[in-house]
Formats: structure tokens, C-alpha cells, sequence
């Protein structure tokens, strides 16, 4: 049998919350999928739209966009701004026709280490059957 | 080597060229463009010319030189990667376009040879179409050393005699080209060949845009250089490249690294088209930029067409195909502009 | 220029090295463009760990370090202290966290060791985009501002006194004392408020570090921690405090009578008025919205009256100016408005009154000199129906949030009125009781049991007057029975909201409020006393309803905090910051519009970064559309590199 | 109707009294009836002046021209240019105003209305006409255009030979302008995004078919972020070098501009720069539609600012250049923005 294929994602999280998140996932040793690469951000408001993009260019089968809660954003008001940048760029890659599954946007505090391996364990369970993004990846 | 083709016999002659790789207008959306094509049904020649000129085969606007990387012993790795060997025939190619061929060819496959380039010019043969009318409205070859029938650049030449061509080879290419199809040519008769003379001269009676004493242009140039005249004729120029890039005869090219990797490290080495109207094409790494706004680009394009290349070549680098003038978003047209030039002052 | 990268991996003992083939991080590591030395050890964070990483820096001379280990919220700090030690900036210094986010999350030993390594090579990637950084360093006014003169002001402002800073106090009303002056007995040691408050009230007025502005309103607040620039408007009270000798002579001629903030309307008082006998600026204030006139023509008794010429209709308002170091905010609460509450006929009937009248009825400086006395026709009441609750909890109609004192306080109202009207009953209307705290629930027990306090687990359906009484109708949900009242008075404990004001006031802190309105503090948690600006702390109940241990206890963090801002010359902040390239700005502004500190500004047609205001958060960076404006040591390019390494190979 | 004579009134007067610098217009070209972007400066050239529905050009990039070249200028003359501005390219203008890349006072705003109709779709008309060569098309009354051709005149119904764009405008007249010219009539547009839905109708799959084809054509010639009025940034995230490079720039400062995008005409590089481009984009194209008619290569660029500009409006209610106060859609938020796209 052919080995299963295993996305590879990418994830922005905000230093706050989200990748605190993970570090409480990681305290609790809640296992989770290791396809996923965090990149620590200061905020999910700092994410430009060429970070995605990049990633997906770069080889990414997967791209996940973490911060926190509404209200709750270490610098007040980023992950708002983020909300609405995201919403964006995930209508554009819709729009050309790259599957909406690949790119998620969540909010995962820093109490929510459970909650952000779920994402991870849904995420890759998605991308699976949905084999290598090659859409936009570089073809050399 | 002079024939007639019979047009039915036409498709039945690509299929004897099944060894090589066939490239052809062929309409897409509403746009045409050269592409590979699978049946020799897909050949249009009854087309006004490409938006791309055939250049895009020959020159291609990407193409890998080299691969690099890291090898296990930390030392680095470099390949040089040649085009690939194979024979290819370009159909329906206009006279503008053949003759920016032989333009190109002067840069890159004369005193320095271009490997890249001159592989594949020797690996293709060039096949035209005359022009019984002009392709664009803004054709103007012949004010350009130019006509519509010329045969610089062609291995073989075809004018469309309604229900047959005439075919002329030019080279031994072309002679090979037309034996693969022994049996399909015949010889043509006097008539024929008076009704070419006839057909050639209409078509140059045909075209609407001309640039009189062009041979007054390049002299003129040499003492433009300072003019306040590139300032005033660049006024709308957007800075896009789509006069150089669309050009038959541009050949500018940039060198760039491509890392695919960072671990193992590897990329590729890649040679682009560049563009004289980019503002980024002569910007120093001091920052300094010397031709720091779109009239000293302009004045580049102009000057490198009409002056420098004459030069150097004594040719003009230009083909009068009008593409740059069809397609400027902002009606900058080269024909004007050159009569301008010679009146200028 | 090379770079020279030291990379450090961590066994972390078996933590890492238990899922993760260090060894094989390690070696693919030493591989990377850049990295001029790689190695791994057991403990990085022990002294022999961290001798290690010194000793190589200095022997291969490294210029960048990265040390993949567990979070950089647990060693980031010692691993940059180690770097400057052997030397290199602090700031070359990046840590991969290849524990919590990898080791200790996965099984699998050779996919965890392909991440670790992909993290691992984004570190390295990031750091040799770093730059070297110094902490900015601002030099602190050594002097805090407190806004609120309640209990929680009081409190803050004389910490910070007693450690010997300067401190302005500043009340919106005429006296400081807060909502605490106006309690009478306070649970569960039923000690007199105004006794155990009124010497700290004296001690602020006597106090040569606390300049007291009361009457007064912050008008503007600017700058940044360790320098705040604040505009005060002092309101005119046209009485001079110096000259008034408190004769009252002033009182008895002014014709107006208006109802008595201070004893919640049980009373009234006179256009010129003292707020109450302990008040603290001991002085009159006239009260500009109900006189007559300042004009001597059309009233002027006032002043006609008052030999020592304190009365001066010609005061103006005054914008006092403070530059302060750290801000305490301790504005407290209002009560939950009437009109929200007109379902237990609050604001209607005058025999319902709210918990804070109630307090007014049992003080013994209160309208009724102690006596409880309902309002309708002062009888005594025989029966007295309490209703906590009374707006809070619940979500639908009113406050979702439990307002903490109510059970507390309705327990010791009814225990007060038992102690007044020894053969009255008391009825409390209760959810459930929630008596946390130091003696509290032993005082609840107190009630029920020694002074027949009668707790009904249920809701009021509906209250109404009838025949000189206000009928009480509810349900006991422990018996399931209906229940009907036909009491004398009904006392509702009415929830706490932040008080009028705060938002305004947030507004121009640029703090943040939480849903209910009260001040957000930074971290529920760790943070408590903390507002999301830095330099500015809560007090008090503007932060959320809590009672007055807990506010004093809070007051003193706020001002602990505070002074551990003032204690300093100079204060540091991170790096980390935005900067501007100039030559790509086009001054649009859409960073000015995001950032949440206002830390940038437009300076001729540019963006500017004021370095002590941004948090680096790199929202601007991420809306800038010129690139022109970036975080230092997390640029796009950076990222940018730290996503090829992350996905590259 | 737009009375062409009074708009030459109008620019002879305020070219006469120094009002203005000089005016951008539209001008009959060498050949062709396609009229070009003209710069008067003569009170006399103003009978040059042209307006009909060939006037396609979006003027205002030209502003911005000329702020980038006032910059340079010691001792600039800063009096305002007259510029000729359809109901869209005001719209453009308010963006400039509203990201203070110009001031009010920097134009004098000769508004054109385009009343029932709009602008020719160059192809179209090619269509339509069958390959009869063009010498003159005008408006007539009625929505329709007059077209003179070499053999003759005749009336087309301007719904077929309309830009798309001017079939989806929400701005037939400019919303600012100093002096205006022709009627304010109000237009229906029952199907604003009609061509953004035609692509999302398709499956998903069929939508990359579609880009891919598309985006793979391009060879970045870069004429839509050329003529692009919103594109006037000094540096472009597809330039190979950085401009911004002062004497103490390193040569490793300059090494680093961020290769976002490769030099590569590749499908991958093609799809980052047009996404990016749109992004860029994201409430502030007033869809003049101009990157598409320029796109030598006839990729459908609009649809992708097009689909921002529907999500702006269905997510945030957000409606571009219409109103220079209101801050930009990516530096605001409302609490209520959509959020059920996220976990």
C-alpha cells in the first residue's frame, strides 16, 4: 500500500493566545497530527494576505490563521482587522477555485489547548482526501 | 526552391512532418497566439497576426540556464541545462516576424554566441505566410526596410493563391521540409508566378500607415538625445511593458537565482525577458537609476530601435509589425512618433 | 557578510529526546546556509548548558543563536541573558519551540523530528534577519494621578503617598469618601462605615504628597507610561475653602431646595450645601444647576450672608495641568438605573427602596437619624421584604453578570432592621446565597438563626401597592408554594453597575471596557489590577462589583504597581517596534487608523512610530500597503524567510 | 447629452485665467478612433478636446503622475490640473482624497456624465461590426451610439457594444466634480455583480479550470498595475530591487526585497501577483475596468477586484469612493463583521 499522504499546513498563530494554546496543548500532552508548522505572530492582525499566499506557493497543503477570541486580542483590536482581512483573501482563493478547505481562519485562546488540537485533528482529516495543494504551488 | 500547394493537401503535408513538434496560430478566446498543435486540422492560416510574436518560441520569456544546490559533502553543485534537442516548424510566421528573427539573430548568434538561443533557432524552421492584406491596421514594414512578402528569416514562404498556396523554400531546411511531402508539390507555372508579383505588389498598395524617409530618423536621433520632445511624447506613457514585451525584435533579458529550497539548498538559475520601460531594468544596487523616469525610457526604446541598433547592425530593430501601437492602452504610436522625429526641430 | 549562527538543541532530559532524535536536528541543522555551529546537549537551561552556548559564541564567534527548546515564554529570557553575556546583543538570540508544540504532542519519532527541524530552521531563519535592538529607555515623572475618590482612590492615593510619591487625587464631586461614606454598618463585623473611613478621608486632606482636587474632572490624558500629560477641569464651587468657617449661615437663607444626592432622595438640601457634615474638602459648593443665579440681582442671599466674604460668584472653571508617572483608576459604581427596575415598582411606590437608601435610613446621620422609618408616611415597618437580585444575573432582561455584594449586604440590611424593629420579620428573595469570604457565611447563619431573617429561594412574580402596603407576590421554589407579602417596605438589591462616566473616561484613557461596561483589566488572571495600557491600573469596583476588603486589597495592588513604575528613573520597553521607511510611505494613514495605542501619527505627510507607545503587535504592517512600515525583528522578510524554511526541503 | 462645445468653453476659460496648470482630456489620436489621453496646456489646444464613448481611459492615473513628478520639482507650480472625470473615475479621485495621496485642492474636476450609456468595449464593437474599420463612434439619444465607419454611419444599441463595467456601474455620474457636464440620470443597475456570480456559479473545480487557462496566459507586462490610479506605489511588491535605498543602505539591505514573487512567468507567480494585485486592491478599486481592456493578452482581471468588491459589500457594507472620510475597509471593522467562516 502507498504510504498515506500527510499534508503539511502551516499556522500563524498570535504569541497571546493561539500559540499559547498550543503550549497548553503541549503541557497537557494532548496528542495531536505533526503535519502542522507553527510560525509564531504578534498578532493575527500582523498576518498580510502575502504570508498565505507565500505558503501556499511555497508548498503548503494547508494554511490555518489563529488568534484570539473577538475581545480578547492582546493589542485590543488586531484580530478584528484580521477577521476581516482573512475574510478576504479566503473569498479571492475560493474564487479561483482553490478548495476552501485548505485555508482556515480560528480563534483559540490561550485556555483552549484542546480546542486547538481539534483543529489540527479536523484539519488534517480534511486535507487527506483532498491529496497535495498543487494549484499554487511553484513548479519549477 | 519554387511549388505550388494545393490547399487540400495541405493537412496531409503537416502529417508527413510528424517528426517534429508543430507550432501554429491558433485562436484562443478571441485572441490568437502560436501554440503546439496535435492535428494538422488545427492549422489557421487565415489569421491577422498573433498577439505574441513567434519569438516566444525561439526566445522563450522563461528559461532555466542552470541548477544549483548543496550536495551531501556541503559543496555546491551546478548543472547547465541545455534546451531540449528536437525539431520544431513554425507555421503561418508573418515577414515582420521572420525578419525580427534575423535582427535577433545578429545579437545572439553573432560575435557572442548565445547557446540557448542559437540552439533553437537551428533546430526550427520558420514558416510563413505572406500578407495579401495587412494584419493590423497598423502595419508599416515597409517603411522599415521591410515588405509584406519579404523572406529575411523564412525557411520557406508561403502566398495564398486562394485555393492553393505558393510555396518557395529558402533554405536547405525548407528544401527538406517540402521533400517530406514529395508528391504533394508541383511546380508552378509562368502565370502563377506573374500572379505573385501581382498579389505581392497589391499588398504593399495595401498598407495604410507609413513612416516616409525613415532613413532620415537615426541621424536626427543622434542629436535628440537632451530633447525636451521625450518628455512631451511620454506624457501618458503608463511605464507597462507591453510595447517591448509584445516587440518582435526586443531581446533584453535579465539573469536571476530561484532558491526552491533552503534545505537540502537548490534552485535554478533563470533567464528572463526584460523591459527597457520597467523601472526597476537599469536601477543600480546604489540606487542610483539612470534612466529614472518613462521619458529617458522612451527615449531608450526609440533610440535603440532607430539609432543604437542601426549602429551597431545597420539595420533598424524594428519590423513594422504595429503591435506596440495596437496594443498601447494609451495610443502611444511609434509611427507618429518617428515622423515627428524627422520632423523634429 | 556571513552570518554565524549557533544553533543549541535540547534533550529537555527525556521531554524532547524522548520523541525527538536530537541528534539528527542537531546534524541536519549544522547543514543550514548560515549555521556555523550546531550542537546538543541534556539540559540547556542548566549552568552547564548555558556555560556552553557562552563558551561557543565566544570560541567560534557566533553572531546569532537559536536554541530549540521548550517555550520561549519559559527561557527566552535566560538564553538572551546568556547570549549578552558572552557578548552578542540579546536580541540575536531566537528560541524554537520544538517542546510544547512538538516533542510533547506527538508520538511518532520521526515526524516530530522532521518538524522539530522544520521549526528549528525557521528560528534560524528568523534570527539572521534580526537586528541587534537596545530596550528603549523613558525617564518616568515620578508622581501618579488617581482618579475616584472613594474607598479604592483613598486607599491607592495614600500607599502611594506613604511610600513618599506625590499624588493628585482627583473626585468629580464636591467631598471624596465614595459610596462608602454613606453606608452606615459594614459586614460582617457591623463596624460603622463612616468611623473607620472618615480618619482615612482626614489623612488625604492633611497629607503633604496627596493634592486633593475634588470637584474636578479629567478632561484629557496623553502620553504613555512613566509620562502622562493630564488636563484637569476643576469645577467652581464658588466658596472659597479658606475663608469659609462652616457657619452654615449660607444654608439657612438660599430659597432652593433640591433633593439630596447624598441621601439618595430621601431628603433634601439647599442650592449651597455641604454633601455631608464629615466632608472632605470641608467646605460648601454651590451647586450651579440649582441656584437662582450667580448673578447678585437675581438671588445673591448667599453671599449677603457670609461674613468672611467666602462666597466669590466670580470663580471660573480651571484646567489644571499634571504631568504623572502611572494612572489609578478607581471611579467605582452606580446603581443599576431605577427605570430598568420599574418591574418591583421601583421608582413608583415610595416604600421600595434601594439597598444604598436603605443604608441611608439606617445611618444614624441619615434623614431619619437612625430610625427606620418607611418614606410614605415614616411608620415603622412591621414587614420588610428584601429582593436581591434585583437586576443582576439576569441575562435576558438586565445584567448578566452577579453583582458579589448583594447577598452580603441584604443579609446585614435585614440583621439591621431586625436590630432597629426588634418584633418586625424580615423576608429575603434569594437565588441562591453566595457568602464567600472571611466570616460571611457564619454572618448569613447569623441572620437566619438569631434574628429570624425568613430566606425564600425564589423570584418576585410582581409587586403593587394596596391599601398603605406593597403587596409582594412571589414563589418559594423549595416548597413550590406561592407566596404573598402584604409588607410594609420592599428593599432591592440592586445590581452594581460601572459608574456614569467610566466610559467616557476609558475613551480617553484608551483602555478597554469588558461587556458589562466595567474596566477591562489586562489578564483576568495574572493581570488583575492592570488595564490593557501600560502605566494605567484599576481600583475598586470600576473594575468589577466587589466588596470593600476586596477593593481596599485591590487599591493597594494598583498603587503597589504603580509605585513599582515611580521607584524607577527610567523605564524599558521592548524593542520590538515599528519603523517607518520613509521612502515607501505615502503618508495614507491606514496605520494611524489601526493601531491600537496610537502610536502612529502622520508628521509632514508621513508615518511616524512613537517607539514608547507601540507594542510591536504589527497590525500596520499587515494593512500598510507600501510595505512601508514594519515590526524590527519580525519583518514580512522574516516571515517570509521563516515559511520557506518551514516548508522548504 | 454632454454639449462637447461647452466643455471646450470651459476649458479654454479656465486655461485663459491660470486656474488651472493644464488639462488632462481626451484628444483624437494619429489613426484609429480611439481617442488619447491628452495634456493641454494652450488655451488654443482645447478644440482639441474630444468626449465620446471611445473616451476609456481613467485620466486620474495622470494625478498621480503628476504628484510623483511635483515631488521632484524644486520649485513646483502647485496650482490644480483640470482633469476630465467620467462617473467612475471621480470615484477614483475620492480614493486618492481619501488615502491623502492628493487634496481637493490639487484638481479641478471637469465632470463628464455618461448619462444612459458608457464606454465602448473595443471588442465588442469589433464583434459587432464584423471588421469594419471604425473612423468615429458618438452618443446619440435614445442609450444608442452612432457609428461612422468607412462605409458609413449607422445606430447601435449601446448595451451591445457597452464595457461590462459600464453595465455594472453604480456611478453613471461623477460624485465630484467642480463643473459638470451632461445629465444626472438616474440608472438601474439590477445585477451589480452579475459577472462575479457567472464565475461563482461554477463548481469549483470548473473555476480553477477557468483561471488556470486564464492566469497562465499572462506574461507580466504589468500594464494592469500600470494603468491602475490606485497603483502608485514607489515600490512594487513585484520589483526586483528595492527603490527605497538611501547612501547607508547595505548592500545586504538591498539583497533582501522579499522575493514574494518570482521573476518566473509561472502559473504559481502569475496566480500570487493577481491575487495580491486584488488584495491590494480591496476597497479601492472604483472598477474602471482599465487593467482589463489594457491586458494585452485579454485575461479577465476585473472579475478579481470585481468579487473583492462584492465581498466588501455583502460582508461589510462597504462601498468604494463614494465617500473620502470614511476610513478604508482594511483599516476598519465593525463588531459585527462575519465571522462564521471561522472556528
Amino acid at each position: 500500500m502507498a504510504e498515506e499522504f500527510e499534508p503539511r499546513i502551516v499556522a500563524f498563530l498570535c504569541k497571546w493566545c493561539s500559540s499559547a494554546g498550543s503550549d497548553l496543548a503541549g503541557v497537557s500532552r494532548m496528542e495531536y497530527p505533526p503535519n502542522v508548522i507553527p510560525i509564531q505572530v504578534m498578532c493575527s492582525g500582523s498576518v498580510s494576505p502575502l504570508y498565505i499566499l507565500s505558503a501556499f506557493k511555497k508548498g503548503a497543503d494547508g494554511v490555518l490563521v489563529s488568534g484570539c477570541h473577538p475581545g480578547d486580542c492582546h493589542y485590543i483590536k488586531g484580530n478584528f482587522y484580521a477577521r476581516r482581512r482573512i475574510a478576504l483573501v479566503k473569498g479571492q482563493l475560493e474564487f479561483i477555485g482553490l478548495e476552501p478547505e485548505r485555508f482556515q481562519m480560528s480563534w483559540v485562546s490561550a485556555a483552549e489547548g484542546k480546542k486547538y488540537t481539534e483543529i489540527i485533528k479536523d484539519f488534517v482529516n480534511t486535507l487527506k482526501p483532498l491529496g497535495p495543494q498543487t494549484k499554487l504551488r511553484r513548479n519549477p | 526552391m519554387e511549388k505550388i500547394l494545393q490547399k487540400k493537401s495541405f493537412p496531409k503535408w503537416v502529417e508527413k512532418l510528424d517528426a517534429y513538434e508543430i507550432y501554429s496560430p491558433v485562436k484562443k478566446d478571441n485572441t490568437w497566439s502560436y501554440e503546439i498543435i496535435n492535428t494538422p486540422g488545427d492549422i489557421e492560416l487565415d489569421y491577422p497576426n498573433a498577439v505574441q510574436a513567434p519569438k516566444k518560441i525561439i526566445n522563450p520569456q522563461r528559461e532555466v540556464v542552470l541548477e544549483f544546490g548543496r550536495s551531501d559533502d556541503d559543496s555546491l553543485e551546478v548543472t547547465e541545462v541545455l534546451p531540449e534537442e528536437k525539431s520544431v516548424v513554425i507555421f503561418g510566421v508573418r515577414p515582420c516576424d521572420a525578419k525580427a528573427l534575423t535582427l535577433t539573430d545578429l545579437v545572439f548568434s553573432g560575435d557572442i554566441k548565445d547557446n540557448y538561443y542559437g540552439k533553437r533557432r537551428k533546430q526550427t524552421a520558420i514558416i510563413g505566410l505572406a500578407c495579401n492584406t495587412p494584419p493590423s491596421p497598423n502595419c508599416f514594414c515597409t517603411s522599415v526596410d521591410g515588405s509584406p512578402h519579404s523572406e529575411d528569416g523564412f525557411d520557406i514562404l508561403l502566398t495564398d493563391l486562394g485555393d492553393r498556396y505558393f510555396v518557395k523554400s529558402l533554405t536547405n531546411k525548407g528544401n527538406n521540409l517540402i521533400n517530406l511531402g514529395k508528391g504533394l508539390f508541383v511546380a508552378p507555372k509562368a502565370n502563377e508566378k506573374k500572379e505573385i508579383a501581382k498579389i505581392h505588389a497589391d499588398a504593399e498598395k495595401k498598407l495604410k500607415r507609413q513612416v516616409n524617409d525613415a532613413e532620415k530618423i537615426p541621424p536626427k536621433l543622434k542629436e535628440m538625445f537632451e530633447s525636451p520632445f521625450w518628455d512631451e511624447e511620454s506624457m501618458s506613457c503608463l511605464r507597462c511593458g507591453i510595447c517591448t514585451y509584445l516587440c518582435p525584435t526586443c531581446h533584453c533579458f535579465d539573469i536571476s537565482d530561484e532558491v526552491t529550497s533552503v534545505a537540502p539548498f537548490k534552485g535554478y538559475r533563470i533567464r528572463t525577458w526584460d523591459n527597457c520601460q520597467f523601472p526597476d531594468f537599469t536601477m543600480h544596487s546604489s540606487g542610483h537609476n539612470p534612466r529614472p523616469d518613462k521619458a529617458s525610457r522612451l527615449r531608450q526604446r526609440i533610440m535603440h530601435k532607430y539609432q543604437y541598433f542601426v549602429e551597431c547592425y545597420d539595420h533598424y530593430q524594428c519590423t513594422g509589425c504595429g503591435r506596440c501601437v495596437s496594443k498601447c492602452p494609451v495610443g502611444i504610436d511609434i509611427i507618429e512618433v518617428l515622423n515627428k522625429v524627422r520632423d523634429y526641430g | 557578510m556571513k552570518k554565524k549562527t549557533g544553533v543549541f538543541v535540547c534533550h529537555c532530559g527525556i521531554n524532547i529526546a524522548g520523541t525527538v532524535d536530537v541528534k539528527k536536528v542537531t546534524k541536519d541543522l549544522a547543514k543550514h546556509p548560515g549555521v556555523e555551529h550546531s550542537e546538543d546537549y541534556i539540559y540547556m537551561c542548566s549552568d552547564p548548558g548555558q556555560n556552553l552556548i557562552i563558551d561557543s559564541i565566544k570560541e567560534k564567534g557566533l553572531d546569532k543563536v537559536v536554541v530549540a527548546c521548550c517555550s520561549p515564554t519559559l527561557h527566552e529570557m535566560t538564553f538572551r541573558n546568556a547570549a549578552k553575556s558572552a557578548g552578542i546583543n540579546e536580541f540575536q538570540c531566537e528560541i524554537a519551540n520544538i517542546r510544547e508544540q512538538c516533542s510533547w504532542v506527538h508520538k511518532d519519532m520521526d515526524k516530530a523530528t522532521d518538524k522539530a527541524t522544520r521549526i528549528t530552521r525557521s528560528a534560524v531563519e528568523r534570527v539572521q534577519g534580526n537586528e541587534s535592538l537596545e530596550p528603549i529607555s523613558i525617564p518616568v515623572t515620578r508622581r501618579a494621578l488617581v482618579i475616584g475618590g472613594g474607598i479604592a482612590g483613598i486607599q491607592a492615593a495614600l500607599d502611594m503617598a506613604n511610600t513618599g510619591y506625590e499624588v493628585v487625587l482627583v473626585e468629580r464631586s464636591p467631598s471624596i469618601g465614595g459610596h462608602m461614606i454613606q453606608l452606615s454598618e459594614t459586614f460582617p463585623t457591623l463596624d460603622c462605615s463612616q468611623c473607620i473611613l472618615t480618619p482615612k478621608m482626614v489623612e488625604v486632606s492633611k497629607h503633604p504628597k496627596i493634592k486633593l482636587l475634588t470637584y474636578s474632572e479629567v478632561q484629557d490624558v496623553s502620553g504613555y507610561v512613566g509620562n502622562f500629560k493630564v488636563k484637569i477641569l476643576k469645577k467652581p464651587t464658588y466658596v472659597d475653602p479658606e475663608k469659609c468657617t462652616l457657619c452654615d449661615e449660607c444654608v439657612r437663607v438660599c430659597p432652593v431646595v433640591t433633593s439630596n444626592e447624598f441621601d439618595l432622595g430621601l431628603t433634601g438640601r439647599r442650592a449651597i450645601y455641604i454633601p455631608f457634615p464629615q466632608a472632605i474638602p470641608a467646605t460648601y459648593t454651590l451647586d450651579i444647576k440649582n441656584c437662582p443665579g450667580l448673578l447678585p440681582i437675581a438671588c445673591g442671599k448667599c453671599a449677603d450672608v457670609c461674613d468672611p466674604e467666602a462666597i466669590d460668584y466670580d470663580m471660573k472653571p480651571e484646567i489644571i495641568e499634571e504631568d504623572v508617572g502611572a494612572i489609578v483608576i478607581a471611579t467605582g459604581f452606580d446603581l443599576y438605573e431605577k427605570e430598568n427596575l420599574s418591574e418591583y415598582g421601583y421608582g413608583k411606590y415610595p416604600d421600595v427602596l434601594d439597598g444604598l437608601q436603605f443604608e441611608r435610613l439606617c445611618s444614624a446621620s441619615g434623614p431619619t437619624q437612625g430610625k427606620i422609618l418607611r418614606p410614605s408616611d415614616h411608620k415603622e415597618p412591621k414587614e420588610v421584604v428584601f429582593i436581591q437580585c434585583a437586576g443582576s444575573r439576569d441575562p435576558e432582561l438586565h445584567c448578566a453578570y452577579c453583582s458579589k455584594i448583594c447577598c452580603m449586604y441584604t443579609a446585614k440590611h435585614a440583621m439591621l432592621y431586625k436590630h432597629h424593629v426588634h418584633d418586625g420579620q424580615a423576608y429575603i428573595f434569594y437565588i441562591d446565597i453566595r457568602s464567600g469570604g472571611k466570616g460571611y457565611e457564619e454572618f448569613v447563619q447569623r441572620a437566619v438563626e438569631e434574628d429570624g431573617v425568613i430566606y425564600l429561594r425564589g423570584k418576585v412574580a410582581k409587586i403593587f401597592e394596596e391599601k398603605g402596603k406593597v403587596k409582594v407576590w412571589g414563589v418559594d421554589t423549595l416548597s413550590g408554594k406561592d407566596i404573598e407579602i402584604d409588607a410594609d417596605m420592599v428593599v432591592l438589591a440592586t445590581a452594581m453597575r460601572p459608574s456614569d462616566g467610566a466610559e467616557d473616561l476609558a475613551k480617553k484613557l484608551k483602555i478597554a471596557l469588558d461587556k458589562d461596561g466595567f474596566l477591562a483589566e489586562a489578564h483576568p488572571k495574572l493581570k488583575p489590577v492592570e488595564s490593557v495600557t501600560a502605566g494605567i491600573f484599576l481600583a475598586g469596583a470600576a473594575q468589577a462589583p466587589k466588596d470593600i476588603p476586596e477593593v481596599v486589597a485591590q487599591a493597594s495592588g494598583a498603587a503597589a504597581k504603580a509605585i513599582a513604575i515611580l521607584s524607577q528613573e527610567r523605564l524599558f520597553h521592548s524593542p520590538n517596534v515599528a519603523k517607518v521607511n520613509l521612502n515607501l510611505c505615502t503618508g495614507c494613514g491606514m496605520c494611524v487608523d489601526v493601531c491600537p495605542y496610537e502610536a502612529v501619527s502622520l508628521k509632514d505627510g508621513k508615518a511616524e512610530v512613537n517607539e514608547v507607545l507601540c507594542e510591536g503587535c504589527g497590525t500596520c504592517q499587515a494593512t500598510c500597503l507600501r510595505a512601508a512600515i514594519e515590526v524590527k525583528n519580525l519583518t514580512p522578510a522574516q516571515v517570509h524567510e521563516m515559511i520557506t524554511a518551514s516548508l522548504g526541503g | 447629452m454632454v454639449k462637447l462645445e461647452d466643455l471646450k468653453k470651459e476649458a479654454t476659460q479656465i486655461l485663459k485665467s491660470g486656474k488651472v496648470k493644464y488639462i488632462i482630456g481626451y484628444a483624437k489620436g494619429a489613426a484609429g478612433f480611439m481617442p488619447i489621453p491628452a495634456f493641454i496646456s494652450d488655451p488654443e489646444d482645447a478644440e482639441n478636446l474630444t468626449w465620446n464613448p471611445a473616451c476609456v481611459h481613467n485620466l486620474t492615473k495622470f494625478i498621480v503622475d503628476e504628484k510623483k513628478r511635483l515631488k521632484k520639482e524644486k520649485k513646483p507650480d502647485n496650482r490644480p490640473i483640470g482633469i476630465i472625470v467620467k462617473g467612475c473615475d471621480s470615484r477614483a479621485i475620492n480614493v486618492l482624497l481619501q488615502e491623502k495621496y492628493i487634496d481637493r485642492d490639487d484638481v479641478y474636476l471637469l465632470g463628464v456624465s455618461c448619462e444612459k450609456t458608457g464606454v465602448v468595449d473595443e471588442k465588442k464593437l469589433a464583434k459587432t461590426l464584423k471588421g469594419q474599420r471604425v473612423v468615429q463612434i458618438d452618443f446619440e439619444d435614445n442609450g444608442n451610439f452612432l457609428v461612422t465607419t468607412e462605409s458609413g454611419s449607422e445606430k447601435i444599441p449601446a448595451e451591445d457594444v457597452l464595457a461590462e463595467r459600464c453595465i455594472e456601474c453604480k456611478a453613471n455620474f461623477p460624485v465630484v466634480f467642480d463643473i459638470v457636464f451632461g445629465e444626472k440620470i438616474k440608472r438601474q443597475v439590477d445585477k451589480p455583480f452579475q459577472s462575479v456570480e457567472t464565475i461563482e456559479a461554477l463548481s469549483q473545480k470548473d473555476r480553477w479550470k477557468f483561471w488556470k487557462e486564464q492566469l497562465d496566459k499572462c506574461i507580466r507586462c504589468y500594464a494592469c498595475r500600470s494603468v491602475c490610479p490606485m497603483c502608485y506605489c514607489d515600490e512594487c511588491v513585484v520589483d526586483t530591487i528595492s527603490f527605497a535605498v538611501e547612501p547607508d543602505t547595505s548592500a545586504e539591505e538591498k539583497a533582501q526585497k522579499i522575493k514574494w514573487i518570482e521573476k518566473s512567468p509561472n502559473l504559481s507567480e502569475n496566480i500570487v501577483y493577481h491575487l495580491t494585485r486584488a488584495m491590494h486592491l480591496a476597497g479601492r478599486c472604483i472598477d474602471c475596468g482599465e487593467c482589463e481592456r489594457v491586458c494585452p493578452l485579454d485575461i479577465p482581471i476585473r472579475f478579481l477586484n470585481k468579487k473583492m468588491e462584492k465581498d466588501a459589500k455583502n460582508f461589510f457594507d462597504y462601498e468604494v469612493g463614494f465617500d473620502p472620510d470614511q476610513p478604508s475597509l482594511v483599516s476598519s471593522f465593525k463588531d459585527e463583521d462575519p465571522e462564521d467562516f471561522i472556528r
